[in-house]
């Protein structure tokens, strides 16, 4: 049990890394601010929640344990909040999705903002 | 392994510092200074000191940011670029005067004890007696919580004061004449179904976790400061979200500026009961027939009076800001 | 309780702060702050007799002995700048309700006085403690304090003034921080006694010097000393004008009693003078100060600035005793920490008590003002006597025993520099003299009448004071000379 | 972790002086309070390296461990931490008034402003 246990936690924990790293390197390219985001959330969530689950995989009590579970339960309602929040006061504010255009390149309304 | 993670932490605190020298969008700033507060707080664990990563992870990510957030929403995001280049000789003076003094302070450590060693006068002196002595004279396992509350408890009491201070020095400064309150608000985020019940789930479980920290900073990281600063995000968020007038409907300006006073003369009326008692100031072997109860119970009361007055200030300092911002942005 | 008292002495202040917040009316917190630092005054009298009788005082707060805990130490040196900071908060209060009734809105006057009574207690503070921590903290209470009083100042260049002396303040303070940090990593403690008992064992260590090389600089930003002073003369110009008096009268005080401190009891007399160019230093910007703000105090307008300017010319005067390094130097030094707080106090009294009449303080339009407000020029005219040195008078004491102290060493040019910045100071309030005096009064001259009682009396207080201290010297000398014989006795 | 030395104390003096010069020679006020707020921070990495043993644990006193890190410096840092924050808080206060009276956070311009008055 233990030996699969360990396995287990640390496959999650490095597969949780590897999501951040893309996650990152998806905030610095992707196109514009709405897929960005999309990015971060990934990172915010996913990976996150999988190195929290790798962590707990090897709690030495059950209060460890605990406290992880609520550190995760607390990410996954604050995360996607800001995320959503954010998204729908870029929206709000003029902010238009990159979308498909005619020539098959994407374009938008409005000048894509360079930062965010 | 440890000194891989060290390394990059103090590389990354590198990266960030030069980022803000660079940044001319001070909203950027303010978020590498949220992520600098961070890092050190990252920093700050890895050196074994919990309670100080705590406090910096709340003040300087949480609270600061909060603030100069608030401020740049009435002064504007961008710093002008200077008037006159050509004349401009202050960089080069600055670089002069910092490189003289960083070349100071590198020639004052050459003499230091080596980074992390246990003979050094700091781990050989004062300390060994807390470390030893703390269990049997105050009774609690936080060396740190016993330090700050009881050992050192006058400094303690210092810092409640400068935590006083900056209140009334806010409030002196930009409090708004509060017979008129905006009645109609702008930009009120409780359209946001998603948000407002999102938040009225977790502003009780963070009050609970305020709480848990006040009461349980004797056993482990935590304590009135950081319980202080948690409470107040709470009415901080519920003010963000429901405005200004809401908030104030829960905790009125006189409740909390009353607040804010109670906690000081908590901190200062323990101290004075245990000279009344005929022990000094803030002896609280006095404050009981047993020494260590005496200690358990002055701690508690000292840290709960850190905690009121801290949550209070918070309070009044982002409400009182905010309160400017709307007024201004009245006026425009 | 007498042996409580050198807390008390601070934590009476420190304590009434929050509840003069509770008491939210203004008149009320004014009548209460006033009877606290009265209060004090009485208790820092009481201390000071304590120390002449019994030797100096130490207090553990919280009942833990000195290393452990923090300690309160009160002895010569810091005894009779307790009563000198509680004196003159004492008399400024008093004056202060008048005063800044048409200085600061109605409705700020309570946090006023809140500020007022913290700042009084950070200077307590940072004067009766014996901890190098305690005095970081205590220092940003007073700071913080300050900075609050010097923003409430009527025109918009008091917020801009306020916010150079925080800018500079933080850098001053922080650099004290390191400071203390470097000696801690070095020894081990932060009790200065001990600090005092370890540092000999590490004095040649590049740590310890750069530790005291940040530790002076640092307070000397506190001291205003030149070249350092560029945040004091806006501050104390813009200022409300009872607050100028509050803090030309003691802040920089205590910022040189921190240094004397530092320099004498915790590096010791041979470290701070022999490994390490302390005297040249000090002597240089003692006089280069002395010079530059005297003359730069003869261009000025208003008053309060050239008041200000002349300020840090006294802290030049204070410095170059120190630079001296011998018991007669220290010992002027101290007698002209004292005595410029009281001729600073009465001279800044009468500007606010012109500044209450007429709105401002501006040279040109104060033709013949003297026939309009005898009592109040009189006072300045007595003050400006003093702060120039003429007999009879306290300035005139410690210009002597500084000038005696720079023939001892046999520094003849540099008793000469002072006899000439006295001469400077001639110039500046001669200007005053004659204006007041001696111009006929023209239509420029706003229409004014006396200053109200609630002024003149703490004013004359002062002014009595100057002449009494001039020629009863016992006290003031006696008190200077021991405290001066300890700091040498304590030689290692 | 011996290799590291008297480095981390050299990064940690880069760090401080990085804040020093964002202090002496931003215009914008604004910045000049983060500028403060990092050398200060800086100092507090500072105190904090100075109280670490290597291989100790966290101050908390626990059956089985005989080595802690310093927790003076620790009590030392959470005191100097409030100070700074209440620093900030006023400075920040200070600077919505100049903004509000000058119409402007920016030094040279208040200067012009205070020459031409």
């Amino acid at each position: 049990m233990s030996i699969v246990a360990t396995y287990l936690s640390w496959a999650l924990l490095v597969l949780g890394g590897l999501l951040c790293i893309s996650g990152s390197v998806g905030l610095l390219r992707f196109p514009d601010f709405y897929t960005r985001m999309h990015a971060a959330s990934v990172t915010d969530t996913l990976a996150t929640g999988m190195i929290l689950a790798g962590l707990m995989l090897q709690a030495p009590t059950w209060i460890v344990l605990g406290k992880l579970f609520m550190i995760l339960v607390f990410v996954l309602l604050t995360g996607p909040t800001a995320g959503h929040a954010l998204a729908k006061a870029a929206l709000h504010s003029g902010l238009k999705p990159l979308l498909p255009g005619k020539s098959g390149v994407l374009e938008a309304d409005n000048k894509p903002s360079g930062g965010v | 392994m440890e000194s891989f993670v060290h390394v990059v932490i103090l590389s990354m605190l590198v990266t960030t510092a030069i980022a803000i020298v660079r940044v001319k969008d001070l909203f950027a700033v303010t978020m590498l200074a949220g992520i600098y507060g961070l890092l050190s707080a990252s920093f700050f664990v890895l050196m074994d000191a919990h309670d100080v990563a705590f406090t910096e992870a709340a003040v300087g990510a949480g609270i600061s940011t909060l603030l100069v957030l608030t401020t740049l929403s009435m002064t504007g995001r961008f710093e002008k670029a200077s008037v006159k280049p050509q004349t401009d000789y202050r960089p080069v003076l600055a670089l002069v005067l910092v490189t003289v003094t960083g070349a100071l302070l590198i020639y004052g450590t050459q003499d230091m004890p080596g980074f992390g060693t246990a003979d050094a006068p700091v781990q050989t002196h004062v300390v060994p007696r807390y470390l030893n002595d703390s269990a049997t004279e105050i009774g609690i396992p936080n060396v740190v919580a016993s330090i700050l509350a009881s050992y050192r408890g006058y400094d303690t009491f210092g810092e409640v004061v400068v935590i006083f201070t900056a209140g009334i020095g806010v409030l002196a400064m930009i409090m708004s004449n509060t017979t008129k309150m905006p009645v109609v608000q702008t930009a009120l985020m409780s359209d946001h179904v998603v948000l407002r019940i999102v938040s009225k789930m977790l502003i009780p479980l963070i009050m609970m976790f305020a709480l848990y920290v006040q009461f349980h900073g004797e056993y482990g990281p935590g304590g009135g400061f950081q319980a202080g600063v948690i409470f107040a995000s709470a009415f901080i968020l519920y003010a963000m979200l429901f405005g200004l007038t809401a908030a104030r409907k829960v905790v009125n300006n006189t409740l909390v500026q009353l607040l804010s006073a109670l906690g000081v003369l908590l901190y200062g009326s323990v101290g004075v009961v245990a000279m009344i008692n005929g022990g000094n100031f803030l002896d609280y072997n006095f404050l009981s027939d047993d020494p260590v109860a005496g200690q358990m119970l002055g701690i508690l009361l000292v840290e709960l009076g850190v905690g009121i007055t801290v949550a209070s200030v918070m309070i009044i300092i982002f409400f009182t800001f905010t309160a400017r911002s709307q007024k201004e942005g009245e006026g425009d | 309780m007498i042996e409580h008292l050198s807390v008390l002495q601070v934590i009476i202040p420190l304590i009434a702060a929050p509840i003069c917040l509770l008491l939210r009316k203004s008149q009320l917190a004014w009548a209460f702050a006033t009877l606290v630092a009265f209060l004090t005054l009485a208790v820092s009298f009481a201390l000071l007799s304590q120390v002449v009788q019994t030797g100096p005082v130490s207090y553990e707060l919280g009942g833990w002995e000195a290393p452990w805990g923090i300690e309160y130490r009160v002895d010569m040196l810091n005894a009779p700048l307790l009563v000198l900071i509680s004196a003159i908060s004492s008399l400024a209060l008093m004056a202060s309700r008048t005063s800044i009734e048409n200085e600061i809105p109605e409705n700020r006057h309570t946090f006023f006085y809140i500020a007022w009574l913290l700042c009084m207690a950070g200077l307590l503070g940072i004067t009766a403690t014996g901890d190098a921590f305690n005095v970081f903290v205590f220092l940003e209470i007073s700071s913080l304090a300050t900075y609050t009083l010097i923003a409430l100042g009527k025109d918009r260049r008091a917020l801009w003034a306020s916010f150079q002396y925080l800018v500079a303040g933080t850098i001053g303070a922080t650099f004290i921080l390191i400071g203390i940090g470097l000696m801690y990593v070095m020894t081990g403690t932060l009790n200065m006694a001990d600090l005092a008992q370890r540092l000999p064992e590490v004095e040649n260590t590049k740590t310890v010097f750069t530790a005291f090389a940040f530790l002076i600089v640092g307070v000397c930003m506190k001291l205003a000393l030149f070249p350092l002073h560029l945040w004091l003369p806006n501050a104390y110009a813009f200022a409300p004008s009872i607050v100028t008096t509050f803090l030309a009268a003691t802040a920089t005080k205590v910022a040189v009693y921190v240094m004397i401190r530092f320099i004498f009891d915790v590096f010791g007399f041979e470290f701070s003078f022999t490994h390490f160019p302390l005297q040249e230093v000090l002597l240089t910007l003692g006089i280069a100060g002395i010079f530059v703000a005297s003359v730069v105090a003869i261009y000025q307008d208003n008053l309060k600035r050239m008041l200000a300017y002349s300020s840090v010319a006294q802290v030049g005067y204070i410095i170059l005793g120190i630079s001296f390094a011998s018991q007669t130097g220290i010992m002027a030094t101290l007698l002209h920490m004292l005595n410029h707080g009281l001729m600073k106090g009465a001279l800044f009294l009468a500007l606010a008590a012109v500044v209450y009449r007429m709105g401002v303080a501006q040279l040109s339009q104060m033709h013949g003002i003297a026939s309009r407000m005898p009592f109040t020029m009189a006072a300045f005219l007595i003050g400006g006597l003093s702060l120039i040195g003429v007999p009879l008078t306290v300035g005139f004491i410690s210009k002597w025993y500084l000038v005696s102290a720079a023939l001892e060493n046999g520094w003849w040019p540099v008793a000469a520099v002072i006899l000439l910045g006295s001469l400077l100071s001639v110039v500046y309030i001669w200007r005053v003299i004659e204006v007041a005096y001696f111009k006929p009064v023209s239509e420029s001259t706003p229409d004014v009448k006396e200053a109200p009682a609630a002024l003149l009396i703490p004013m004359w207080i002062l002014v009595l004071a100057n002449l009494y201290f001039g020629i009863e010297t016992s006290l003031t000398v006696g008190v200077s000379e021991m405290a001066a014989a300890d700091l040498f006795g304590g030689l290692r | 972790m011996e290799f590291l030395g008297l480095f981390n104390y050299w990064v940690v003096i880069v760090l401080m002086m990085i804040g020093f010069y964002i202090v002496i020679c931003s215009n914008n006020l604004i910045k000049k309070l983060i500028g403060l707020t990092i050398f200060q921070t800086s100092v507090f990495i500072m105190y904090i390296s100075m109280g670490k043993i290597t291989g100790g644990t966290a101050p908390v006193l626990a059956d089985g461990i005989t080595l802690y890190s310093n927790p003076l410096t620790h009590v030392l840092i959470l005191t100097a931490i409030v100070v700074g924050i209440a620093t900030t808080a006023l400075g920040l206060a200070i600077v919505v008034r100049i903004h509000e009276s000058y119409g402007t956070v920016e030094e040279d311009e208040i200067h012009a402003k205070d020459k031409q008055a």
